[in-house]
């Protein structure tokens, strides 16, 4: 059947990991920062701030990798405000989190009038160009995300550091009687899953995409943290679930289903999810002490 | 300036408030190098947050800390850990999926190049664990192993940190006979290699066994420092609690009635699906107290979750009465009047976060006089919580206090409280005094006599010999989810149900069953 | 026991950091505003006035707050039952849907059954939207921030895409308008009414600008409901006992699975009721739009009055402000993406400043025991 | 009639707000040109979502502005029920029909099927696969519109063309309309138009990609990818502001009409096929596109529209004349069997 032969097309399985691409970026993010016990919903103002912060930079210095570079800067500095007003603050992460969205669907409106004098969709800007491996052609920062997942994998499960966030997110008072310091590990953890999640606003803009257009991270943000909860906070779980999505949405857009009004059919990935996570998936149980401050001395 | 050189360490007018409480008021504690030094006191004495303001968790409201000689002062564990000083916490402080190597070197990890270096480190341990026959497994994760291992784990921890000074906070409060023995035996080689210990324990007898010196704290202020070899236990425990305690239990000979609680051929499988208790039958009369006598992990924990609907019954059947009750969940089953003092109090019994007034409802939350249609009624909540606190003399900021915020020992007279005042007709108590202070043992042991008395049927049970064979009528001698023999408490001795609960079948001493 | 006036005394600390913190996020605003070469006294005056400057302001005020407490509601119940609902939105959204539907499609029902048909339609299915998740949760042991992510779009396909084009009379994507007697009472038409116009300050509703309509009523009356329900009711003790402690709770003899279901399905229908009130009462019509991310501000409003019922709805109420007054803004020549920057630094200095409580509380019992 | 220089418009944008490259943006050309050309004044507000409608325009009115203007769909009840309320205000709404309509509102809607119907012409024209593609933002009637133009158009040139059609379900998401532009492509689509605002700029990146070409809308997106664009829809919401305000000033103002803009009065139209637009060359002048990338625009005209530019202007008389009749999707809703 025609259907079929759409979503076993090559073509399809590409678009699959294009869409999946800031997924799994933005939902590395999310593991570093819920790892270490910070819950991060501002990855959706993160991705944001970071698609027009390479759309910038590409733009100013005319080379799509200085975008790149700008991107993560970006993201980087959102994650310092996440990281200063809740972890050594120790403000409520949630509502901080809305608060950065909210920040960032503003600034880059602002900073869109302010630097291109248009408000709603940046001038086409020098992307990134598309390398061909292996018979398929994506562009840098798709690679970037795939080496990613066994870098990250690594780094949790292989060195000190990860040791140490790992034990952070589940037991800060274990962690720290034994001197480590749980606001450094989590304020390093938080920057790192900004810097990521603004590699995935690149990858929008300016890798896939060559312009900035309001809002444009259109809640991948949000998808991104469940694909992280979908993978139960694991590099390679978090991988999956990002192309399963991605690969849902690849669907949605490309192939066409008779029995299906056309307006239903951008709820594909999601009714896919509920169904696959009700169906056949076991309990996903976050780190104990994410999305709590840490006090010393408290029983 | 410190007093004497031999002092390895001398905190002097220690002060530490925490809202509401002066947990810590002017304490004295001076510790000679090498020796093992006793600290005790009542629930909420002040004991662990002395520890704590020792090991760098709390900065002190005043007084000053001398260590070999000099003023110190610690930002936090960090320059504790630097200046040789460990500490095993009472409530442990390993994290769960980790493994037991990871655990230990955390903070200061062994490293090849950028991996975290898995072979040296387990090496390290292994190392650590063989001078001292500390004796863990390096692989296995923290949420697998028993307590005693867990507590061996802590250990390690500080001596691979190169602690001189250790502070254990509690540490018998979970072990079983065997694993306190085997602790103590890991004190002496650690005193021989010149180690210098704080030993935090309720139990006198252990007191006495293992240490050269006593501190005692009373409600925040230190009471006196004495040498052991001066005092009796009821010395001691006068300086606790302020007044003469009985360490002995009274008991009358029990009248055992009909029948009131049963169970045949009980199957029940761990959290990891293996049958851990089979084939079990107890009966328990009125009016007798039924102790559970064995090593931990033996499948009394599952037994009594299984008994209480807090684990599924894979097959066999338990009666009430001559009721059927093997179908009923944890709420049918309290309606029964059948109180529960669970052993893990702060996963089960409390809701830490809740306040005292909300904890003390907790299973009885939708009868009157707490609740009426679906309506809470606090006022009545009130009263009947100061009533209780009181009686029970439960301390620690009052009603509106969190449970998280009391001490160990005041959580479980909170719990005890609790079950003991629905006028149960059946009662299932496991490590019932587990953290409890003397005073509070006394008064526990106490209320279940009296229970009995009043004619209900009593389980106990608990890891703690000599409680099992002070309060029970009968002694059931579990190993490896069997029942292995059934024994009048007056027969038998620490010795025989030493030998049976590590599966040594018994020779001689009383015939079992009736 | 004078814990009564230690519950104000918190409260009103509570208050007095909210309102320091929106002062300061008001200083940190005036750098954008430079950026805009307007002066920022005269952007806050226009804040202020906009939100609070005469009767009408402040009644549209209360009526921006309307949706916003009650998706601050949706969130806050669950979150103290342990579970975080990211679908106020989709709830929203089905609820709005639901009553505009039923708000045309009966073309001869008298007002007293019609409006309260609707409402009732809207809010149950909100419910359901909202208790599919805690069914999920409960009996699947699906992670709800995915299930309610996931079926926030879902139901933006169903009502904003699917459902507008079923029932589309003109151009506008939009169900029909609803008949008048599915309509909520809006206060400027108090005149109509004999019994409420010789009311004290009747008048004063009595201005066509006036758009606030019994839906905000319907908000308190919820916040005080979840209020009681959650600390007054068996049902709310056990709601939060799950919240802090599964297995406790379940020592306890309760029915953890009940609990989250139960949490889940009210919670929904009252962000349905947000939904409902904003197609009955605001729009008189299901359009495309109309859920203006309420769902999400929702989150922070919930957190920023500690999810408790009575804290949520001051939130509301902030928001609400800082919505009405960010308009006026604009007329004072603030462009809206500067309103937006100003209405996050609100909440970043709001939420960081609920620290000091902390702090405040320590020191004070310090004091209390020397 | 008030003297042009004291005649204050105010306008109330449809949400999304300035930046659409659509109705927003045109209207608000529209309102500077007569600033600069009448001398009028003006002011805007962006509504954060559509409860801020009704207030602002109620500001406007009650500061006594002479002419109020609403932009988008729904903005039409609030607009209703202010006009009822400030009689002596005249107002004017943009792109929604009005059943009854009041006196004292003037109500501007296009004929985007008439528009579309030539890109689709000019689409199937300049196709060498003979499969064209469109890309919608949202699936509703407005959208159908476009779409249905389109369909007509494509058809009258080749009628057994294959035509593709899709919808983002969003306005704002690039990456969605590039997808589904590869996705056409991949079907061998080999121009795309699309009607989906920000969503496009998704489409024109495919079409670059993948050297194919792409039809823009609404307002003149030729520069937007140089040499890929071949064309755009115009939906002249600028001409049709800046002549009400023109009406108002001269005192002429006629409420109470539905009026329609088409091909006629060029209401709607197709950009030039042979001449660079006057937005394409500001977009050089200020720098948005550089001197090769006008030439390119130059170049493609050349080689690939000019060809057809008579063969459309023929067709557009035919529109006008009544010879085709397009039908307009929106009204008869968009036919199942597509
Ligand atoms: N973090 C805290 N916040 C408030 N009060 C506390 C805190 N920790 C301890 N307390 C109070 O300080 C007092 C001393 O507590 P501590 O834990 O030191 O007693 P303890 O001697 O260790 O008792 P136990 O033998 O039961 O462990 C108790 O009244 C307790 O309620
Ligand atoms: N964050 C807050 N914002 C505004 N008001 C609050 C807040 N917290 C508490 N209050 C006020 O304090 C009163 C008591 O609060 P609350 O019901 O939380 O006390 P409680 O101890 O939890 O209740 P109870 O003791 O009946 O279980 C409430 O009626 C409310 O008016
Ligand atoms: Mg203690
Ligand atoms: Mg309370």
């Amino acid at each position: 059947m025609d259907t079929l032969k759409q979503i076993f097309s090559l073509s399809l399985f590409l678009a699959s990991f294009r869409f999946a691409t800031p997924l799994i970026l933005a939902a590395l993010g999310g593991i570093f920062s819920e790892r270490s016990g910070v819950v991060n919903i501002a990855l959706e103002g993160m991705i944001l701030i970071g698609a027009f912060a390479a759309v910038y930079g590409s733009a100013s210095t005319g080379s799509p990798w200085i975008g790149v570079l700008y991107s993560m800067i970006a993201g980087l500095a959102f994650a310092a405000i996440l990281a200063l007003v809740c972890v050594t603050f120790k403000a409520n992460q949630i509502v901080v989190g809305t608060g950065i969205n909210i920040f960032a669907s503003g600034i880059t409106i602002f900073l869109l009038q302010v630097l291109f004098g248009v408000k709603g969709t940046s001038p086409m800007v020098g992307r990134l160009p598309a390398y061909r491996l292996f018979g398929v052609r994506f562009n840098p920062i798709t690679y970037i995300a795939l080496i990613l997942v066994p870098v990250v994998w690594f780094i949790f499960f292989k060195t000190h550091w990860g040791l140490r966030i790992r034990s952070i997110g589940e037991h800060p008072a274990a962690a720290d009687t034994l001197g480590i310091s749980v606001n450094k590990w989590r304020f390093i953890s938080v920057l790192i899953s900004g810097v990521l999640a603004g590699l995935a606003g690149a990858h929008l803009s300016i890798g896939d995409g060559s312009a900035f257009v309001r809002e444009m991270s259109a809640g991948r943000g949000f998808i991104a943290l469940a694909a992280m909860i979908f993978g139960k906070w694991h590099p390679f779980g978090a991988f999956g679930a990002a192309m399963l999505f991605g690969f849902a949405e690849a669907i949605a857009v490309r192939v066409d289903f008779a029995f299906i009004p056309s307006e239903l059919i951008s709820a594909i990935p999601y009714v896919l999810t509920l169904v696959v996570l009700a169906g056949f998936f076991g309990k996903s149980i976050p780190p104990a002490a994410s999305g709590e401050p840490y006090y010393k001395g408290e029983k | 300036m410190a007093r004497e050189d031999n002092y390895i360490l001398d905190m002097q007018n220690i002060t530490k408030i925490f809202p509401g409480v002066k947990a810590n008021d002017n304490v004295n504690l001076s510790i000679k190098k090498g020796e093992i030094h006793a600290l005790v006191g009542e629930n909420g004495a002040g004991k662990t947050t002395l520890m704590n303001v020792l090991y760098g968790l709390y900065d002190p409201d005043g007084g000053q800390v001398y260590y070999e000689g000099n003023k110190i002062n610690l930002d936090g564990p960090q320059d504790a850990i630097e200046l040789g000083i460990g500490m095993v916490h009472q409530h442990f402080m390993l994290v769960d999926p980790l493994t037991v190597t990871e655990n230990i070197v955390l903070g200061n990890e062994p490293r090849s190049g950028l991996m975290l270096d898995q072979k040296t480190a387990k090496k390290e341990v292994q190392d650590i664990s063989n001078k001292y026959g500390l004796f863990v497994d390096p692989d296995a994760k923290i949420q697998d192993i028993s307590v005693g291992m867990q507590q061996r784990v802590e250990i390690i921890k500080t001596l691979y940190r190169g602690a001189e000074l250790l502070i254990f906070d509690e540490p018998t409060a979970v072990l079983t006979p065997q694993e306190i023995d085997e602790l103590f035996e890991i004190f002496r080689s650690l005193k021989e290699q010149g180690k210098t210990i704080i030993f935090i324990t309720h139990k006198l007898k252990e007191v006495k066994t293992i240490s050269d010196r006593i501190t005692v704290l009373r409600s925040g202020k230190s009471i006196d420092t004495v040498n052991t070899a001066d005092v009796t236990k009821e010395d001691v425990a006068e300086l606790m609690v302020g007044r003469q305690v009985l360490l002995e239990v009274e008991k009358t000979e029990a009248k055992p009635g009909d029948e009131i609680f049963n169970v045949e051929n009980l199957n029940v499988k761990d959290n990891r699906d293996i049958p851990v208790v089979k084939d079990i039958s107890l009966s328990v009369r009125k009016g007798e107290i039924l102790g559970i006598a064995g090593v931990e992990g033996n499948g009394q924990s599952e037994l009594v979750e299984a008994i209480t609907g807090l684990r599924k019954i894979e097959s066999g059947k338990v009666e009430l009465r001559g009721k059927d009750i093997t179908k009923y969940n944890a709420r049918e089953i309290k309606r029964e009047k059948v109180a529960h003092i669970p052993e893990d109090r702060q996963k089960r019994g409390l809701i830490m976060d809740f306040d005292l007034k909300e904890n003390i409802i907790l299973g009885y939350h939708d009868l009157e006089p707490f609740s009426k249609n679906g309506i809470m009624n606090y006022d009545n909540v009130a009263q009947y919580t100061q009533d209780l606190i009181e009686k029970y003399d439960v301390r620690g900021g009052g009603m509106e206090a969190q449970a998280k915020n009391l001490s160990g020992g005041n959580q479980q007279k909170l719990i005890v409280a609790r079950e003991f005042s629905h006028d149960p007709e059946f009662l299932i108590a496991s490590q019932p005094t587990r953290g409890v202070d003397v005073g509070s043992i006394e008064f526990i042991h106490k209320q279940i006599i009296d229970r009995r008395d009043n004619g209900a049927g009593v389980l106990l049970v608990s890891a703690e010999l000599s409680e099992v064979l002070s309060l029970s009528d009968r002694i059931a001698v579990i190993f490896e989810g069997e029942i292995v023999d059934v024994l009048k408490a007056s027969e038998t001795n620490e010795r025989e149900l030493g030998k049976l609960m590590t599966g040594s079948k018994a020779e001689a001493g009383g015939e079992s069953n009736e | 026991m004078n814990n009564y006036s230690e519950k104000i005394k918190s409260v009103l600390t509570d208050l007095g950091l909210s309102l320091l913190s929106i002062v300061i996020a008001l200083i940190v605003g005036t750098l954008f505003i430079f950026l805009t070469d307007k002066s920022p006294l005269d952007a806050y005056s226009a804040l202020y006035i906009g939100a609070f400057g005469n009767f009408s302001a402040i009644a549209n005020t209360l009526w921006r707050s309307t949706p916003l407490i009650l998706t601050g509601l949706a969130v806050a119940l669950p979150f103290r039952a342990g579970l975080f609902n990211i679908g106020a939105e989709g709830q929203l959204l089905m609820g709005g849907f639901t009553a505009g539907v039923v708000g045309f499609y009966f073309t001869s029902l008298p007002a007293f059954i019609h409006l309260p048909f609707a409402i009732i339609a809207g809010m149950l299915v909100g419910g359901l939207w909202g208790g599919l998740p805690g069914f999920l949760k409960a009996k699947m042991d699906v992670h709800e921030v995915i299930a309610t992510i996931m079926l926030n779009h879902i139901a933006i396909a169903l009502t904003i895409n699917y459902g507008i084009n079923i029932f589309r009379d003109t151009g506008r994507p939009a169900t029909p308008r609803i008949m008048e007697s599915a309509s909520m009472f809006n206060f400027k038409n108090i005149m109509d009414y004999p019994l409420l116009s010789n009311l004290p300050f009747a008048e004063l509703f009595a201005q066509p600008a006036i758009r606030l309509h019994i839906n905000f009523f319907l908000a308190l009356i919820a916040a005080v409901i979840l209020w009681y329900l959650l600390f007054k009711t068996t049902l709310g003790y056990e709601m939060r006992a799950v919240g802090f402690n599964p297995d406790g709770a379940e020592y306890g003899g309760i029915n953890a699975s009940k609990g989250i279901i139960t949490a889940m399905f009210i919670s929904g229908a009252v962000a349905g009721l947000a939904g409902v009130g904003e197609v009955l009462g605001t729009h008189l019509s299901f359009m495309q739009g109309m859920d203006a991310g309420y769902g999400f501000t929702g989150i922070a409003v919930a957190l920023i009055g500690q999810t408790h019922p009575i804290g949520v709805i001051l939130g509301g109420i902030l928001f609400g402000a800082l919505a009405q007054g960010g308009l006026e803004m604009q007329f004072s020549g603030i462009p809206s993406e500067i309103v937006m920057l100003i209405q996050a630094l609100v909440i970043f200095f709001v939420a960081a400043l609920q620290v000091f409580k902390v702090y405040l509380a320590k020191r004070k019992a310090k004091g209390g025991v020397e | 009639p008030a003297a042009a220089q004291d005649t204050r418009v105010g306008i109330v944008l449809s949400t999304g707000g300035l930046g659409d490259l659509s109705f927003n943006d045109a209207a608000y050309r529209g309102l500077q040109r007569a600033e600069e050309e009448l001398g009028i004044s003006f002011d805007y507000i962006e509504p954060a979502d559509p409860s801020e409608d009704q207030t602002a325009l109620r500001r406007f009115a009650s500061r006594g502005y002479d002419l109020v203007i609403g932009v988008g769909f729904q903005m039409a009840d609030s607009l209703t029920t202010v006009a009822g309320e400030y009689p002596d205000t005249k107002f004017a709404h943009v792109d929604q029909f009005f059943e009854d309509i009041p006196e004292n509102i003037v109500s501007l809607n296009f004929a985007e099927w008439e528009g579309s119907f030539l890109a689709g012409a000019l689409a199937a024209l300049t196709s060498e696969s003979g499969n064209v593609g469109f890309v919608g933002g949202v699936d509703f009637a407005l959208i159908h519109r476009f779409e249905g133009g389109f369909y007509q158009g494509a058809r009258y040139i080749n009628p057994d063309i294959e035509i593709q059609s899709r919808y983002a379900d969003d306005f704002g998401d690039p990456a969605r309309g590039r997808e589904i532009a590869l996705g056409m492509i991949d079907d061998g689509a080999d121009v795309i138009y699309h009607a989906a605002g920000g969503t496009g700029s998704g489409v024109f990146q495919a079409a670059e990609e993948e050297d194919i070409y792409a039809i823009g809308v609404d307002s003149n997106q030729n520069y937007v990818a140089p040499g890929y664009v071949i064309a755009s829809m115009l939906k002249k919401v600028d001409n049709a502001v800046f002549d009400t305000v023109k009406s108002v000033v001269e005192g002429n103002y006629q409420g109470g009409n539905n009026l329609y803009f088409t091909l006629a009065d060029g209401g709607v139209d197709l950009t030039s096929l042979t001449e660079v637009g006057q937005p394409v060359l500001d977009a050089h002048e200020n720098g948005t596109i550089t001197d090769e990338g006008l030439e390119t625009i130059r170049e493609m005209k050349e080689n690939v529209t000019s060809p057809y530019a008579d063969r459309i202007a023929e067709i557009k008389e035919m529109i006008i004349n009544g010879e085709i009749e397009v039908e307009n999707w929106g009204e008869t809703g968009r036919p199942d069997n597509l």
